[in-house]
C-alpha cells in the first residue's frame, strides 16, 4: 500500500473497478498512469468529474477514480456534457476520455468547438487507430497506408488531432504513448494543472484489432518511431523544488497554479510556446513515420470560457434561490414593460 | 347603401414588403386599440427570408374577447405592389380596402369599398429628409386608419411614443407621419365602409406580449442557470428575451454572472451541453424547433435512460424536414412523445396561452427536476411570435423543487445509496450531484444498462425492472404535470385540443351553440402523458373531437394510444394544417362535416 | 433410474468467456448436428465488450423443427469459472451438466446429472505447442459432446474441415482436440442423461446463415452501388459482408469497382451521402442500429420531404440509448414509422426469416426507388446475427424496377415535366436525375416548401395539397409492399406479430393447441404502413394479440394507430422485453394469462 | 446580351431565378460570379450539381445555374449530400455552396472529412461571420472582438477556415472577396478545374446583419484590410495562351485537366504549392486584421476520393442491371458456400 498524499489518501482511494477490456490493452495502462496523476497532485477524487464517450477507450473511467462522479455519455459527444458540467460547477475538475473514433470520426465537430472555447477540461484521447469496440474498423486517425489484420489497407490520411488543436488555438497539447510511464504521468499532471483545455493524444495500442506488423499505432512501431522532443518533468504548485539544468539545455514553463513543467530538451530548437514553429514542426516529419511526442504547445495564460463567460466564483448548480430567482420587484418591473 | 356599423368586430390585414419597418406600425396600431381597452389581436406571417418578400400583419378586434385568427378579411391596407392583386381579389363583398394611390388594383371584386391614399406625397411631406421616408412611409397608414377607424389619435400618438421611447428623432418622424396620414386622410377620403373600433373597458391591466417572451420570463423566474442554445426561427428570439432578461435581472453585485449562455455549434450540442449541466445540478434549459428537436433524438433517449432533468421549449413550425420555417404548426406531438430509438417516452408540456408559457417557464424546471427527466415544452409559431394579451404573469406559488438530492449531510447519515433505487415507491431514486464532498457520493452515469447501483448490466431481469420503473415513473407523473382543463360538463359531445388551438376551440364551440345548437363541453390538456381525467372526460362523452394542428392527428394519435382500447371508438381527429394559425372557422365546419356525416 | 431417451428435442447451453474461441468450437457443433439433418439453431449471447466476459451459446435440437430459443437448457457444458456457479444453479432437475474439472459446482441442485472432464489435460494431450493449447480447448467439449449425445464424429471432423479450410494446421489440431474430447469422454463418462442426437432427414439442400449475411448478400442483387455506413453492432456484420461480396462480384474486369463503400465519419453522414447518391440515380443503402437511427432523423425527414429514395437496414439491438448492445429488441418501430419532427411517415419492412432478409436485401431498392422515399428495414439482432437454416435464397424474380425517372428522350417528347406533380394518380412523380442532358431536365431539391414543380412556396393551399399527395402516396404504397402472411383462417382467436417474433409464435400456436386446445390464425405482418389484410384479419376474429419484443408494444400501438376505432377493442398488446430471443413459452404464459383474466 | 461560349450558351443560359435575398447581400455578387465562371469555361449547366446547406448563402444557388439540377440540403450537412451525389455520378461537376453558420459551426464535422478524403468538389463559404437567415447572431468565423449592430462582442477566437483546411490536407484553398471581381473570377475558374476538394471561403458581407463599424466582415473593413497575395489570372485547358512575367514576378501553376492558373506575386516568397509556408503565413498576420485573399494552397495532382475508391469510369447510378446485378451463377456459388 502506497504512502499517503498531500490530502492523506493513498492510491487506493484513486482505484475504480475491475478493467474488462483486453489484457494488455493500452487504455489500461492510461488508466493507471491517471491514478497517478491525481494522486500525485492530491487532489479529492469527488472533485473530479469523469466524461467520456462511447467505445473501450470510453469504457475506462470505469476502472479508475472510483470516488469520483462519471459521465459515460454518447458516441462523439463528450465535450457537449463536459462543457455542460462545467458551466453548472466550474468547480468540478473535467477529466474527458475518448477514442480516436469517438473524437476524430463522429466526434470531430464537437472536438473543435471545446478547443475553440478553451473549457478548463483536460481531454485524453486514447489513440489506437481503430474502433475497438466495434472490432477494429480504421479510425480518422490511421495512417494513410497502415494495415487492418484482414489486409484491409487505409487510403485516406490521417487527422493529426494535435496539429489540428493548435491550428485551432488549443492552449495545451501534447501528445504521448500509453507505454512512455514517466513522460505520460509528468504530462498527464501538467495538463490537470493547466487551467483551459489540455489535449492529449495519447498512441495506446489495440492488442486485439491493431497490434500486428502493418500497423502504426502498435507497441512494436512505437518502440521504433517514438520521438520525444522533451524529457518531462513536473513541479506540483505545493511542492517548492528547485530543478537546475545547464543553460539553455531545458525551458520551464510556469503553469496559471503555479504549478511547473519541466522540458529538458532533446529537440534543440523547439519551444512549445512557439505556435506557429510548432505547426510547422507538426507538418514536416523530420522523419518517415516518426511520431512526435510530448509537450507540443502550451500556453498557459490564455482565458478560459469560464473567463469569457464571466461567471461568479460559485458553481451555479448550487446557487441559493435568492440569487437565481428574482424577486417579485423584478416581476412587477417586467410586467410593467409589457404593459 | 349605408350599411349598418360594424364595432370592434373586424380584421385589418395590412400587406407589406418584409424588411420595410412595418413592424412597427402595425406594433403601434395594435397597441393604439389595446390602449382604448378593445380586445385585439395581431399575427404576423412572414415570409423565410430578410427583406422583400410579402408581408401580412392581421389584427383582429372583437368585442367579445376572441383571439384566434379570423379567416375573413375585412379591411386591407395594400401597400405591396408585389401582392396587390391577389390580396384584392380574395376579398369578400362587403369588405373594404385601404391602397397605395399607385398601386390601384385593376379590377377589384363587385362590393368592395375601396380608399386611395398618395403615402409617399405624405410621408414627403412629413419627413423632409429624403432618405428616411421609406421608413415612416408605412406610419402613414396608420394615421389614415386612425381617421378611417376613428381609432383615437391620442392613443395612436401614445403608442408611437412608447415604441420609439429610446429614439427620440424616430419617435418625432414617426408622430409627424401618423399625423399626416390622418390629415391625408381626412382631406380626401369619405368614410363609407362600416368599421368603427370604438373604446371599451376590456385589457385593464393587462399586457401585450408574445409567447417567446413570456417563457423567457418564466425561465428567469425558475432560476435558469445554464441556456445552451442554436438559432432556429421560430424559436430563437426565446433565447434571446432570456439572455436580455438575465443580462439585466441575474448579475452579481461585482457584475459577475449567476447564469451561463452557451451559444452553442449546433443542435446536438445545446442538448449535450443542457444534458451534461442538468446531471451536474443546474437548471439547464435549451430552445429549439423540429430540426433541432430531430437532432436532438439521441440526447433525449440518454436523457430519459439515465434520468438527467433537462428543459427543453420546442416552438413547433411547419414540418416536414425544414418546412415553412415562418408558419406555425403542432406537428411535434407525436414524434416527441417517443423522441429516440428503443421504448422511450418523454414528458411533454403543452401550453396555451401566453400566460402559460410563462407559468411553464419555470414550472418545467421543478418537473424536470422532481421526476428526473428531460421536459419538452411544446410551443409553436403562433403562440411564441405573435402578440397576444395577457393578465400580468403570477410570481411562482412557492420556492423552487429541485427534487431528489442527497447532499453531504444525507450521506453521512445514510452511509451511501443507490441511485437508480425506487426507495419512495414513485419511480424516483435520489441522485447526488458531481463534487458532493462524500466518498460514497459518486456514482457513474451511463447509457448502457445498469443496475440500481448504476453499475453496468447486462442480466435480463435487472434490465426488465428499470425499464418497468422508468415506465411507472411516467405513468406517476400523470398527476404531477398540469392537469387539464374542463369547460363543461354536461354536454354529449366533447372537444380535446392543446396548445394555441385553444383560442379557435374557445370562438368554435359559441359558433357550434350559435349557430348549430350544438353544446359541446371542451377539455385542454396541458401535458403528456395524460392524466386521469382525460379518459374521465371520454367516458363521460359520446364522441370526443381532437383538434389538431397538423396533418396526421397527432393529438389524436397520442390519445388513442392511451385510452382504454373500449373507449377509443369515440374518438374522432379533427385535423388541420396548412400553416397559418388556427380559426375558428375551420374547427367549426371541421366538426359539422363530420356531425352531418351519416 | 433410467429415462426414456429424448432425442433431437433438447437444448444444449455452451458457457465460455468472451475472445477464448468459442466461437469456432459452437459454429462446429451446430453444423454437425445440420449435417445430421436435425433441425437446429444457434444462439449467441455475448457481452459488449471485446474478451473476457461470460458468453453463452445456446443450440436448440428440434425434432419439429422449432428455431425459436427454448427458454429451458437441458444440457449445460460450462466452461466459465465465472458463472459456473449461476449456470448451475438455473439448471432444473433432469437437466445435464458437462462441466471443466476444475470448476467442479459447489452445490449443484438435485436432480442433476454431472460430467466431468479434464479439459486443459485433453487440450495438452491433443496440442503439443503449449500457446496454442489455449485456443483448441473449447474443441474438446465439442468431441466430448459428441460422444455424449452420440454426435457422429465424422461429421464433426467434416464441420472442422469447413470451418478451418482456409488454415490447415488449425484443421488439424482442431481435429486432434475433438478427437481428443470423444475419446476423453467414451473413456472415463458413463452416460446418464436421456439426451441424444439422432440422424434424421432434415436440412436437405439447406444453408446455415445469418441474417446479416443473407441481407448483404441481397443487396448485392438489389444491384447496390452505394454503401454509406458507420460501425455499430449488431448492423457491422452487415455492411461488412456486403464489402466482402461486392470486392468478390463487383469488380470491373479492369479491377474497377461498380460500386462505391464509403465509411462515414458518422450516421448522420452515412445517411446524407445515401440520400445524395439516391437524389442523383445510386441504389444507396446504409445499416446501423438504434443510436444511428436517431441521428438519422433529421435527414429521415427530408428523404420523406424531398422523396428521395433510400435503403436503411436497422438492426435493432436494446434500448433506450446505448442500452444493451449486443441484445435483441423491436424497440424500434414505432420511433422509425414517425422518424423526423413534422408529419413524417417511414416505409418499414419487417423481415422474419433470414430468407427474407435476402429477398427484402433486394427488393428494398425496388420499393425505394418505384415509391421515391426512405425504405427502413427492421432487422433485429437476433435475427441478423445469429446462424439459422434456410431454404437456398431465390433469385430476384424480375428486373431492377427503378421507378419513374425520365431521361433525355422522354424530356424531348415531353418538352418538360414537374417533379411533383401526381401525373398518374398513384401519388409518385416523376424524377430526373443530376447530369441528364436535356435543359429541361433541371429541379431544385428542397426540404422547404414546394410546389409541383419544386419551386419555392410558402402558398397554404399548395403545402396542404403536397402534403396531402405524400399522405396518398404512402397509402397507395400499402398493397405495392410485402403482403402479411396468413396462418388460418377459421379461429376465433389472433395472434399478429413481425419479424423474428416469427419463430416462437409458430411454436407458441402448438403449444396452445396441443396443451390448451385454442386455435388461432396468425397474421404475421411484413411492411407498415399495413396492407388492407390487416384490417380485415381484425375484423375476422374476435380478439387479436400481437407479440412484440419491446417494452411498450409499439407494433399494437401501430396497428391501433392503423385501425379503424371501432376494432381497436379488439387488440392485444403481448409485449416483452428483456433483450433475450422471443421464446415460445413467455408468448403462450402471457397469452394465456390475458384469456384466463375475467 | 452575350456572346455564345465555347459550345454556343450564352450568358442568360447560366442564370437562374430572382434573388430574394437583401438588396446589397454579398452572395447575390457570388452567384454573378459563379455565373460568370461556369459560362467562360464552358461547361454545359446540365453537367453541374448544386449542393447546399441552409443559410442565406445556401438559398443562393437557386439564383445561378437553373439549367443545373440542384439539392438545397439540410443545415450543416452538405458535404455528406455532395459526397453521396458525386460517388453515384462522378460526372457531375459538384458545386456546393455553404456559409460561415453552415460550414463553420453545425457542419464542421462535416467539412473536415470532406476534406480529408478530397472528394472533387468546389466548395464555396459564403462567409459574412453572422447567421444571416436567423437574424445575425454570430458564426464561428466571426472575429474575436467584433461588434454586432446590438452591440454584443464575440469573445471567442474565429475558425480560419482556409487554415484548417491546409491543415487537414485540402487540395485546392484559396479566399476571397465577394467586392474582388477579378480576384474572384479567377479563383473560381481554376477551382472548378482542381480535380479534388476546392475550398474557397469568400468574404460576403451581410449587409442588414454585419456591414456596420465595428463589424471585420464589412464592405468597409474588406476595403481597408484585403490583403491579396497575388494577383490571379487563370487560361483554361481548351485556350492556347501564352502568359509573359518578368522572371520571379509570377508563378504557374499547371492543373490536372491542363489548365493553368497564373499568380503575380504580390508578396515575394509566398509559394502556394509550400504547406508549411502557408499555414505560416496564415498563422502570423503581417498585420493587424488583414484578411489574406489569394490562392494559398493548391496541389494539383492528388488523389481524389474517386481515385481512392477506384470506381469504374461510367456513373454508377446508371449502369445497366447486367452490371450491377451478377447472374444466377453467382447466387449459386454464394449460397453453396453457406452450405
Ligand atoms: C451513435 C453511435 N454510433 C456507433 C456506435 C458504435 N460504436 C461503439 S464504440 C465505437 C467506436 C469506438 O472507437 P474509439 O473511439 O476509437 O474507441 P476504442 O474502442 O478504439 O477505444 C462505435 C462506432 C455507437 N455506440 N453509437
Ligand atoms: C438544424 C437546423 N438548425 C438551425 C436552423 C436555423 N438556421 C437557418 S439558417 C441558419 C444559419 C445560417 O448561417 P450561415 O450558414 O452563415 O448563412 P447566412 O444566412 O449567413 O448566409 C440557421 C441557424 C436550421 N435551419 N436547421
Ligand atoms: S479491443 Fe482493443 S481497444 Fe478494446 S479493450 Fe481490447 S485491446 Fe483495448
Ligand atoms: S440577411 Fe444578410 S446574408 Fe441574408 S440576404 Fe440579407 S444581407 Fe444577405
Ligand atoms: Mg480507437
Ligand atoms: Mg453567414
Amino acid at each position: 500500500m502506497s504512502a499517503p498524499n498531500r490530502i492523506g489518501l493513498t492510491v487506493l482511494d484513486y482505484r475504480g473497478g475491475k478493467s474488462t477490456l483486453c489484457a494488455g490493452c493500452g487504455h489500461n495502462a492510461i488508466s493507471e498512469r491517471i491514478i497517478d496523476a491525481v494522486y500525485e497532485l492530491g487532489i479529492e477524487p469527488e472533485r473530479v468529474a469523469k466524461l467520456s464517450g462511447i467505445g473501450c477507450s470510453s469504457k475506462s473511467p470505469a476502472y479508475f477514480l472510483g470516488r469520483s462522479h462519471a459521465f459515460n455519455g454518447l458516441h462523439g459527444r463528450m465535450p457537449s456534457l463536459a462543457t455542460g458540467a462545467v458551466l453548472a460547477n466550474r468547480r468540478l475538475l473535467a477529466l474527458g476520455v475518448s477514442g480516436d473514433g469517438d473524437t476524430a470520426s463522429i466526434g470531430i465537430g464537437q472536438f473543435v468547438h471545446l478547443v475553440r472555447r478553451n473549457l478548463p477540461i483536460l481531454y485524453v484521447v486514447e489513440d489506437n487507430g481503430v474502433y475497438g469496440l466495434t472490432k477494429g474498423q480504421f479510425s480518422a486517425t490511421a495512417d494513410t497506408g497502415s494495415r487492418l489484420k484482414t489486409g484491409a489497407v487505409n487510403p485516406l490520411p490521417p487527422i493529426d488531432l494535435c496539429a489540428l488543436a493548435i491550428q485551432l488555438g488549443a492552449t495545451f497539447v501534447g501528445r504521448s504513448f500509453s507505454g512512455d510511464k514517466r513522460q505520460l504521468s509528468a504530462m498527464l499532471q501538467a495538463a490537470i494543472s493547466h487551467r483551459g483545455t489540455a489535449v492529449l493524444d495519447v498512441i495506446s495500442p489495440c492488442v486485439t484489432f491493431n497490434d500486428h506488423e502493418g500497423s502504426t499505432k502498435s507497441y512494436a512501431w512505437m518502440k521504433d518511431h517514438d520521438q520525444p522532443l522533451q524529457e518531462l518533468g513536473f513541479v506540483p504548485a505545493y511542492a517548492d523544488i528547485a530543478v537546475e539544468y545547464p543553460p539553455g539545455t531545458a525551458l520551464e514553463v510556469k503553469l496559471h497554479d503555479g504549478s511547473r513543467l519541466t522540458l529538458r530538451k532533446l529537440e534543440e530548437d523547439y519551444d512549445p510556446r512557439d505556435r506557429a514553429r510548432a505547426m510547422q514542426r507538426l507538418l514536416v516529419p523530420a522523419k518517415a513515420g516518426e511520431v512526435l511526442t510530448g509537450v507540443l504547445y502550451v500556453d498557459p495564460e490564455a482565458p478560459t470560457y469560464l473567463d469569457t463567460l464571466g461567471l461568479v466564483e460559485e458553481p451555479l448548480a448550487t446557487l441559493p434561490e435568492e440569487r437565481v430567482r428574482p424577486g417579485r420587484e423584478v416581476l412587477g418591473r417586467i410586467v410593467g414593460e409589457l404593459r | 347603401m349605408q350599411r349598418a356599423p360594424i364595432v370592434n368586430d373586424f380584421a385589418i390585414r395590412v400587406a407589406t414588403a418584409n424588411g420595410s419597418g412595418s413592424q412597427s406600425s402595425n406594433t403601434v396600431l395594435l397597441r393604439a386599440l389595446f390602449q382604448m381597452g378593445i380586445p385585439v389581436s395581431g399575427k404576423n406571417l412572414f415570409p423565410s427570408n430578410i427583406a422583400g418578400l410579402p408581408t401580412w400583419y392581421t389584427i383582429r378586434l372583437s368585442r367579445r374577447g376572441y383571439v384566434a385568427r379570423k379567416r375573413e378579411v375585412d379591411l386591407l391596407v395594400a401597400m405591396n405592389p408585389a401582392t396587390v392583386a391577389e390580396d384584392v381579389a380574395a376579398l369578400r363583398p362587403g369588405a373594404a380596402v385601404l391602397y397605395d394611390a399607385p398601386l390601384r388594383p385593376a379590377a377589384p371584386p363587385a362590393g368592395l369599398t375601396t380608399y386611395a391614399l398618395p403615402f409617399d406625397a405624405l410621408a414627403a411631406a412629413a419627413c423632409p429628409e429624403a432618405r428616411l421616408r421609406k421608413l415612416v412611409k408605412n406610419m402613414c397608414y396608420v394615421g389614415a386608419l386612425a381617421w378611417l377607424l376613428a381609432v383615437e389619435l391620442e392613443e395612436v400618438e401614445r403608442a408611437i411614443a412608447r415604441q420609439f421611447s429610446a429614439k427620440p428623432k424616430a419617435r418625432e418622424l414617426n408622430l409627424a407621419a401618423a399625423r399626416a396620414g390622418f390629415e391625408g386622410a381626412r382631406a380626401s377620403l369619405v368614410k363609407e365602409d362600416p368599421f368603427r373600433a370604438e373604446r371599451m373597458d376590456a385589457n385593464l391591466g393587462e399586457l401585450i406580449v408574445d409567447g417567446n417572451t413570456a417563457a423567457a420570463a418564466g425561465a428567469l423566474f425558475g432560476g435558469v442557470t445554464v441556456l445552451a442554445w442554436y438559432p432556429i426561427t421560430p424559436s430563437s428570439s426565446l433565447a434571446e428575451a432570456l439572455i436580455g432578461y438575465l443580462g439585466e435581472h441575474r448579475l452579481a453585485p461585482d457584475g459577475k454572472a449567476t447564469y451561463a449562455v452557451m451559444q452553442a455549434e449546433d443542435e446536438l450540442a445545446a442538448l449535450g451541453a443542457v444534458i451534461g449541466a442538468g446531471w451536474a445540478g443546474a437548471r439547464a434549459m435549451t430552445a429549439t424547433s423540429g430540426p433541432g428537436i430531430s437532432l436532438m433524438s439521441e440526447f433525449a433517449g440518454l436523457g430519459y435512460f439515465a434520468e438527467i432533468p433537462a428543459v427543453i421549449w420546442d416552438v413547433q413550425r411547419v414540418g416536414p424536414s425544414t418546412g415553412l420555417p415562418t408558419r406555425t404548426a403542432q406537428g411535434d406531438l407525436l414524434s416527441t412523445a417517443f423522441l429516440s430509438h428503443g421504448d422511450t417516452r418523454q414528458v411533454l408540456l403543452l401550453p396555451g396561452t401566453v400566460e402559460e408559457c410563462f407559468e411553464l417557464g419555470w414550472r418545467a424546471f421543478d418537473l424536470a427536476e422532481e421526476l428526473q427527466t428531460p421536459v419538452f415544452v411544446l410551443s409553436d409559431l403562433d403562440l411564441g411570435m405573435n402578440n397576444w394579451t395577457a393578465a400580468p404573469f403570477t410570481y411562482p406559488d412557492g420556492p423552487m423543487r429541485r427534487g431528489k438530492v442527497l447532499g453531504k449531510e444525507e450521506l453521512d447519515r445514510l452511509g451511501g445509496f443507490a441511485r437508480y433505487r425506487d426507495a419512495d415507491g414513485d419511480g424516483v431514486g435520489w441522485r447526488t450531484l458531481p463534487g458532493t464532498p462524500h466518498p460514497a457520493a459518486a456514482y457513474f452515469t451511463r447509457g448502457t444498462g445498469h443496475d440500481e447501483t448504476s453499475a453496468y448490466s447486462e442480466d435480463p431481469e435487472v434490465f426488465e425492472r428499470n425499464l418497468a420503473r422508468l415506465s411507472r415513473k411516467l405513468d406517476r407523473a400523470r398527476e404531477l404535470l398540469p392537469a387539464p382543463l374542463l369547460e363543461g360538463p354536461g354536454a354529449k359531445v366533447g372537444i380535446l385540443a392543446c396548445g394555441s388551438s385553444h383560442h379557435a376551440v374557445v370562438e368554435c364551440r359559441d359558433q357550434l351553440r350559435e349557430e348549430r345548437g350544438l353544446e359541446t363541453d371542451y377539455l385542454r390538456v396541458r401535458a403528456w402523458p395524460f392524466a386521469a381525467a382525460v379518459r374521465e372526460f371520454v367516458e363521460a362523452h359520446e364522441r370526443v373531437y381532437v383538434v389538431d394542428q397538423n396533418r396526421d392527428g397527432q393529438l389524436a394519435a397520442l390519445l388513442t394510444l392511451d385510452l382504454p382500447p373500449g373507449l377509443v371508438p369515440r374518438v374522432r381527429s379533427l385535423a388541420h394544417l396548412d400553416g397559418l394559425p388556427l380559426d375558428a372557422r375551420t374547427v367549426t365546419e371541421l366538426l359539422l362535416a363530420r356531425e352531418d356525416q351519416p
